[in-house]
């Protein structure tokens, strides 16, 4: 049993440049982001930031956002980016990259953007193996519009167009895009993942990092789903919503790599 | 053996109160403030001078609220 | 007669449903009333407000740019809206949490102490009825009586065992104003 | 007398679908209308009978539209601005194979994303037909709640009565702002559907069909007659406007909808002031009354014409008059509201003081 | 002298694309206007470094569009009526985004899915806005296969200039005719691209972002305000028109693209009978040219505006006109196309007979 | 070895009601088809108005035409039908199903269609499990435009859009879009036919009797693809085309039930 | 021991001279005129009179042009 | 000098390259030419016809109502088109394939055994050449020559073995009208 020793350092020796170990990235600007409390909206663009600022591609990336929460996204990450029409994010990118292919591009979507009006963009990119990155962020809810029910809703999950619970016999089950694009000979990297907990954060930025170094390799699209929350229009607090992510969520729309590409 | 000792910064402008640090942190450092930023959120703050600086309150925040020093001190034998 | 009165405060203060139970209760005295909240994302954590217009004869415009007067609840209320309150006119403040009051001396300065009689009743979440019991007492627009009333239209069922409480902040709110003034 | 309530424009909208005996409800989210599906999907379970679905986006609601209109069921979206862009080709092709139906656009500041924020830009769009091929939508302009109420009503009529689409265009303001609204009652739907529509063959029937295709230019120009023949029967029956204080106007202040309100309150002042000024709403905004506006021209000295855009009503404002009397144009755009004092201070610039910065005829 | 060969119209326009130094074309099937896509399949490979694509539809195509123009990239797409609806959100989107791309419309019979014959029933659509908000889309009329290659080139320039989408607005016949034609070189492209492009950050320079989202209302209107002064601008600088025989003229016949054509035929057969007829062609329908109109109205017995459609431009016209001059309308409908006889006869019915059915004003 | 023997008798006695074993569906009008030499459209109308005759459901059924070649279906089947806008025909089937819940319901779709613009309209159909038939015909092309290249032409076929034979690295890879659907839990009974043989056209018939059948059942979307040729488009005779069906459609696009459901 | 005899009736205006039915026709029944329909279709014909009225014919054909009978005739032994 | 031309025949009788010859040549020897095609579905299995304009000033309209000349390769473009020929005018048409003539008084009918002797050259799809040289011979609007280097420029590349026989074809149209007349 060794006896408990209290070591008194001031805070200035420790406050010092080489004692840095977590700074948030200088491509991530330095203002508030008018997402909610919680909202894994945010943790997605630091983290995402982080890897491109590791990667030193702040220069050669183009983004476009969606419409949804995440339309603001060019406010805060500071690459060049454009903003797309409600579903059209794939085909802008599309537009992107077969003019400029040597720059990294990604869309960043919700899954209203993603899979629902904008379907047939998403898979018929993907189909064409369009050599660009998806963030697709599945909160299973319409976020900006206030919580109307998204293609991803779990089965009996409220929203305000399914007020007594999404009733899967009349609107539909729950789409797993995901998995299709997984089928697609077009997709090369689709994976899902989520930020909830540190250790899911890490995890999802390294596939991030993956993705975005199997499109310097030109092998086809990348898919990168995030299992997120939507603290506000789940009507619940920040941590609730992520315990709501780990329970409900994550056993509907399990993490891990769905399809990776053998590398040579 | 060695001894790590953290200090952490946190942007309380820019928090907003979601909690997130505060559970993800070993140490239970963190806990919410009385009183509330311009936003009107009640921010994070340091309530027990125990951080090791491990990050996990930094790496969870959403808001790129937290910057985290870490020390390494050695105990001379 | 006529008011215009706005209401704002940071989002899920109940600023809109104030607002909604003075457009309900000057209805049920059969007034012209019309509501007009803000709306849209900028609303999500920032600031919401809505703007009520009481009438004896059509409201011809729901949007106006000045008011009889500013209900605020937060600083950024008070500090967007003070310039918008027409001469003579007046603002009603939670003075709580508002530290820096208005300071125009050509209308009437209502601060109350809202928050600390809400947190007397231990749930922050009755500052709304407060504010709106002193508003009511200071403009007597309508009778107290009327919004009550208006409690059981403008709540959602599921919240009525609420409106005892809410009772009771409203009349705690008409007796600050006895107390202040 | 109906059931008198205090409601959001969205909300009276959705409620009097429902009492209208609307049989399906197709729509996809967007700002400032979302109200409606959030309403029906509460409501409708108990209220009616009626289908509600949200579409996996607009183009899919206005095609199921079609297919619903078809079998002769009175049937209804709406949506915003960008959302209206997306149901263009839908709306033509509606048009063409006369289904009747009813769509509303809850005006958002445009061009683009733009603003989530009232406006009257879509005007031209809604009026001169923003889909492909020479159609009309019959369009009305509410510019209260109760409006929006009545006009659910007359809207299934007019569609109904000409086999047309239907359109109510309405600013964000009007679905988002709480009114007084008298509802009507549940209306009693006559079962049978119309012998036009596809409800499954009618035993010793031939089978029906709905289509707009007509490959021989000579067909598709008899189609194209039968529709301007229906357009001016509309024009000659269904023009509707509201008209104040044109006795003895000497100066005509004009918007529709949100404007028309606005205006109205920028007449009292400009009548305290000692301004002889009238006021001319078009209710519809298709057929637009052009009479009213060629007649009173002539008697007196101007028309402002109050828009929340950069100038669209206006210029049919100006097709009526043909230069008998100026018409000059005052708007806000993108999103903004003019004030009735803003709305005076420009009349008395044009009218009153002569107007120095005299805007180019034709923009 | 450049190339001189017998193409159709469609691919002439392919062709002059090459030339103009198109970094990416991105378009769905439609007829009549296949053979663009199809012929860029054929030639490109050879011919140019260009992006070629089949999008998965027009929605798609337009959005690919946004994206390439972003990029500071010359780029266009062409397609048909129906398919040209599909695109109104997005034409709306570039132009509140002020991206610069050209759009070719080789407008066939509607409304619905119609007929495949030409047709200019597409007018209002193109000129007056098809999609939400105020914006305009400079708009170009060929009425020659030269022409359709001319215009590629001006289309490309005007859209950089102003960075405002261009519209060809043509019709099937137009696309499907082939006549001599002269072709320009190959140009040199300049290869940098504009600052506000994403090409991605420039060292040192901030990032640029592309959007047409500005949720406060006061920026929308600010935006709303730059693009209409950018309007003003264009209506000042780019209205163009051609004029034939109207020093003697009594009468005026004005139409645009191929109805321009049969006009100037008609024009002939007149004059043979000894009428002094004159011809007003519009190049531009945006901007339009209305000062010619005015300017001629005092001085002439009557303007008969000729189109193959229900009467569209016919307004602009009139707008033009006040009403100094009758203006009368003659078109043939749902891929029709007026013989220079019918429209003689009509103009004889009109001016020199007298009219028997006048139409209402207003139609 | 048994000797020949000729048994002779008149054509009057052959030709007698009782002995018709072949005629052709009332339900099909008797008009010609515009369809070209040996389509395979044909083909389908006609096995399909046979089911429908046999199942004696004129009077229950209502259809929707696409755009594309069987645009003018409407001319040939005795059925009500409605024409949908190009892509949207699942859309406006949707429409009929929801408000006629009791009355059948079909779609008649090709493959640009179905599976290029219409694959937001389609894929959510299948995905809210609309309960209608939706008959696919994969003819690897555009017919009624005259010979683009459609989602499912194979990889280095030569369409007038790929002049050199389809380049799966810039065009995108076939799409498999039954596939795709038969993955949908909103998805009954998914199965892949032909008619290019006699034994295949009993075979498809048969299918589209199962999934009328299945409809009544009302457990969910019905598909049945049916590849087929376009002679005129591929440049071919119809017997090559038919050739071309067996030796390069079907080994890419295998036939044979994909999805059917367990039947109680 | 039973012989079946059959007969068809092809509509030669509808017909499009596809040669399906001549190739699917196992008897070799069938095949293309020598002359023209009024839509310029060389038309199928019956060429050889050894129909057995397995009606392979009218299934295969895409355009509904065959009418087909049969006769089962009972040889008396 | 003004000619206005219809070819027309079924779809696959080469009538659409007729025309585009025609119209070729015409450009070559200096005229102005304008060439407009049926298009679209209704041409499949169906007819196709073109209408070629040759003028030696601006064409206005190239879509007209009446011809100088009709092309007529099947029974259905005569039944069509016989009245739309201008008084004066010809029939061009294959005689072996159309079974009921034009009757028409006031125009020239050419019936050109057209079928008859392509099967001579083995050939069907040469009876376009045939009619063409036929037309060329009656009209002589332009060189025969540039027709025929027309046939270089019209055909694709990959077609241009078939040049002579295309040539020899043509001759033989020209050599009918001598031999008919
Ligand atoms: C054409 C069109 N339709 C609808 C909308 C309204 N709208 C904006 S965002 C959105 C969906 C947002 O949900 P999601 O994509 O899941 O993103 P989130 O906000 O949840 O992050 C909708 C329907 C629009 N802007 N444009
Ligand atoms: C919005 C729109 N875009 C394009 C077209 C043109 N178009 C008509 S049919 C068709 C595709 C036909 O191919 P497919 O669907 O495979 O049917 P098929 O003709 O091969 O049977 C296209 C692109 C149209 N009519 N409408
Ligand atoms: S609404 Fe939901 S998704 Fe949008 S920012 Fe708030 S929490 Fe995030
Ligand atoms: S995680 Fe960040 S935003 Fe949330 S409470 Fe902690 S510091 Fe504040
Ligand atoms: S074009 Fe092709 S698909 Fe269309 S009818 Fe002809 S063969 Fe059939
Ligand atoms: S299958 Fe039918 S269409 Fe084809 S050749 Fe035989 S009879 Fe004629």
């Amino acid at each position: 049993m060794s006896e408990i020793e209290t070591i008194s350092v001031s805070k200035e020796a420790i406050i010092k440049p080489e004692n840095l170990v977590y700074s948030p990235p200088k491509t991530l600007l330095d203002i508030p982001m008018h997402y909610c409390p919680g909202c894994g909206h945010s943790t997605t663009h630091k983290i995402f930031m982080e890897v491109v600022e590791e990667m030193g591609i702040k220069n050669e990336i183009i983004g476009v956002t969606p419409v949804g929460c995440s339309v603001f996204a060019y406010y805060y990450l500071n690459v060049d980016m454009q903003q797309a029409a409600h579903g059209r994010a794939c085909a802008v990118a599309t537009g992107i990259k077969r003019v400029l292919p040597d720059k990294y591009v990604f869309t960043y979507q919700g899954d209203g953007d993603f899979a629902a009006i904008g379907t047939s963009e998403s898979i018929h990119a993907a189909n064409r193996g369009e050599n660009f990155l998806v963030i697709f962020i599945n909160n299973g809810i319409y976020g900006m519009t206030s919580g109307q029910m998204a293609p991803t809703t779990l089965p009996g999950m409220i929203s305000t167009t399914s007020p007594y619970g999404r009733d899967v016999k009349t609107q539909g089950h729950p789409f797993k895009i995901t998995e299709v694009i997984a089928t697609l000979p077009g997709s090369a990297y689709v994976t899902r993942q989520s930020v909830h907990t540190t250790a899911n954060v890490r995890k999802a930025k390294k596939a991030l990092r993956k993705a975005l170094e199997i499109q310097k390799m030109n092998i086809g699209f990348q898919l990168v789903e995030i299992v997120s929350n939507c603290p506000s229009n789940w009507r619940m607090t920040p941590l609730e919503s992520n315990k709501f992510v780990e329970e409900q969520m994550i056993p509907f729309y399990p993490l891990g790599d769905i399809k990776v590409p053998e590398v040579k | 053996m060695a001894k790590a000792i953290g200090e952490i910064i946190i942007d309380i402008e820019k928090c907003k109160g979601c909690e997130l640090c505060i559970v993800a942190c070993p140490e239970e450092t963190l806990a919410l403030a009385n009183s509330i930023n311009k936003k009107g959120y009640r921010y994070a703050e340091v309530v027990v001078d125990n951080c090791t600086g491990c990050a996990n309150c930094a790496i969870i925040c959403p808001d790129a609220c937290i910057i985290v020093y870490r020390l390494i001190v050695k105990k001379s034998a | 007669m006529k008011e215009e009165a706005i209401f704002a405060g940071f989002g899920g203060q109940g600023v809109l449903s104030m607002g909604q139970m003075l457009a309900y209760a000057a209805m049920i005295e059969g007034k012209e009333v019309c509501w007009f909240p803000s709306y849209g994302p900028e609303m999500r954590g920032g600031t919401a407000n809505c703007i009520t217009i009481i009438s004896d004869t059509m409201i011809s415009s729901p949007i106006i740019t000045f008011f009889d007067t500013v209900i605020a609840l937060n600083q950024p209320s008070v500090d967007k809206f003070e310039s918008k309150v027409k001469p003579g006119g007046s603002i009603i403040y939670d003075s709580t949490n508002i530290l820096e009051p208005p300071k125009r001396t050509d209308i009437h300065l209502f601060p109350i102490a809202g928050s600390e009689s809400a947190l007397k009743l231990r749930n922050l979440k009755v500052l709304n009825m407060i504010i709106l019991g002193a508003y009511t007492k200071v403009k007597n627009i309508v009778e107290p009586e009327t919004i009550i009333n208006a409690l059981y239209e403008v709540l959602p069922e599921r919240h009525h065992k609420l409106i005892p409480l809410n009772k009771q902040a409203f009349e705690v709110g008409m007796s600050l104003i006895q107390n202040t003034h | 007398m109906g059931e008198i309530k205090l409601m959001k424009g969205n909300e009276a909208l959705a409620e009097a679908m429902m009492r209208a005996g609307c049989d399906a409800y197709f729509g996809y989210p967007i700002t400032p209308q979302s109200e409606v599906l959030e309403y029906l999907s509460r409501e409708a379970p108990f209220k009616s009978k009626m289908v509600v679905l949200q579409a996996e986006s607009e183009l899919g609601a206005i095609n199921m539209i079609y297919g619903a209109s078809g079998c002769g069921k009175r049937v209804m979206t709406t949506s915003s601005s960008p959302g209206i862009s997306l149901m263009q080709e839908g709306l033509s092709y509606i048009a063409s194979a006369q289904l009747p139906c009813l769509v509303v656009n809850i005006n958002r500041g445009g061009p683009g994303l733009g603003t989530i924020q009232p406006s009257q830009a879509d005007y031209m769009q809604a009026v001169k037909g923003g889909g492909h091929g020479d159609y009309h939508l019959i369009v009305l302009a509410p510019y209260s709640v109760q409006e929006m109420v009545d006009f659910i009503k007359l809207g299934f009529e007019l569609g109904e009565k000409y086999r047309n689409p239907v359109m109510i265009l309405a600013d964000g303001a009007i679905g988002q702002m709480m009114e007084k609204v008298e509802l009507f009652d549940f209306i009693e739907k006559k079962e049978e559907a119309p012998e036009w529509a596809t409800t499954g063959r009618k035993p010793g029937k031939d089978r029906v069909y709905i289509t707009s295709l007509f490959i021989q230019p000579e067909t598709m120009e008899n189609v194209n007659k039968i529709l301007q023949a229906k357009y001016r029967e509309i024009e000659k029956n269904e023009v509707r406007f509201q008209v104040i204080n044109l006795d003895d106007a000497e100066y005509v202040l004009t918007g529709y909808g949100l404007g028309a309100r606005i205006c109205m309150k920028a007449m009292e002042l400009g009548r305290e002031k000692g301004y002889k000024i009238g006021l001319i709403r078009p209710i519809n905004l298709y057929p637009f009354p052009y009479k009213i506006y060629s007649e009173i021209a002539t008697k007196i000295k101007g028309i402002l014409d109050v828009e929340m855009n950069a100038g669209q009503m206006v210029e049919d404002v100006r097709l009526a008059v043909e230069g008998k009397t100026p018409v000059r144009f005052y708007g806000r755009m993108g999103g903004m509201i003019p004030t009735p004092e803003e709305i005076l201070e420009n009349f008395e610039k044009f009218f009153i003081y002569g107007d120095k910065d005299e805007r180019n005829r034709n923009d």
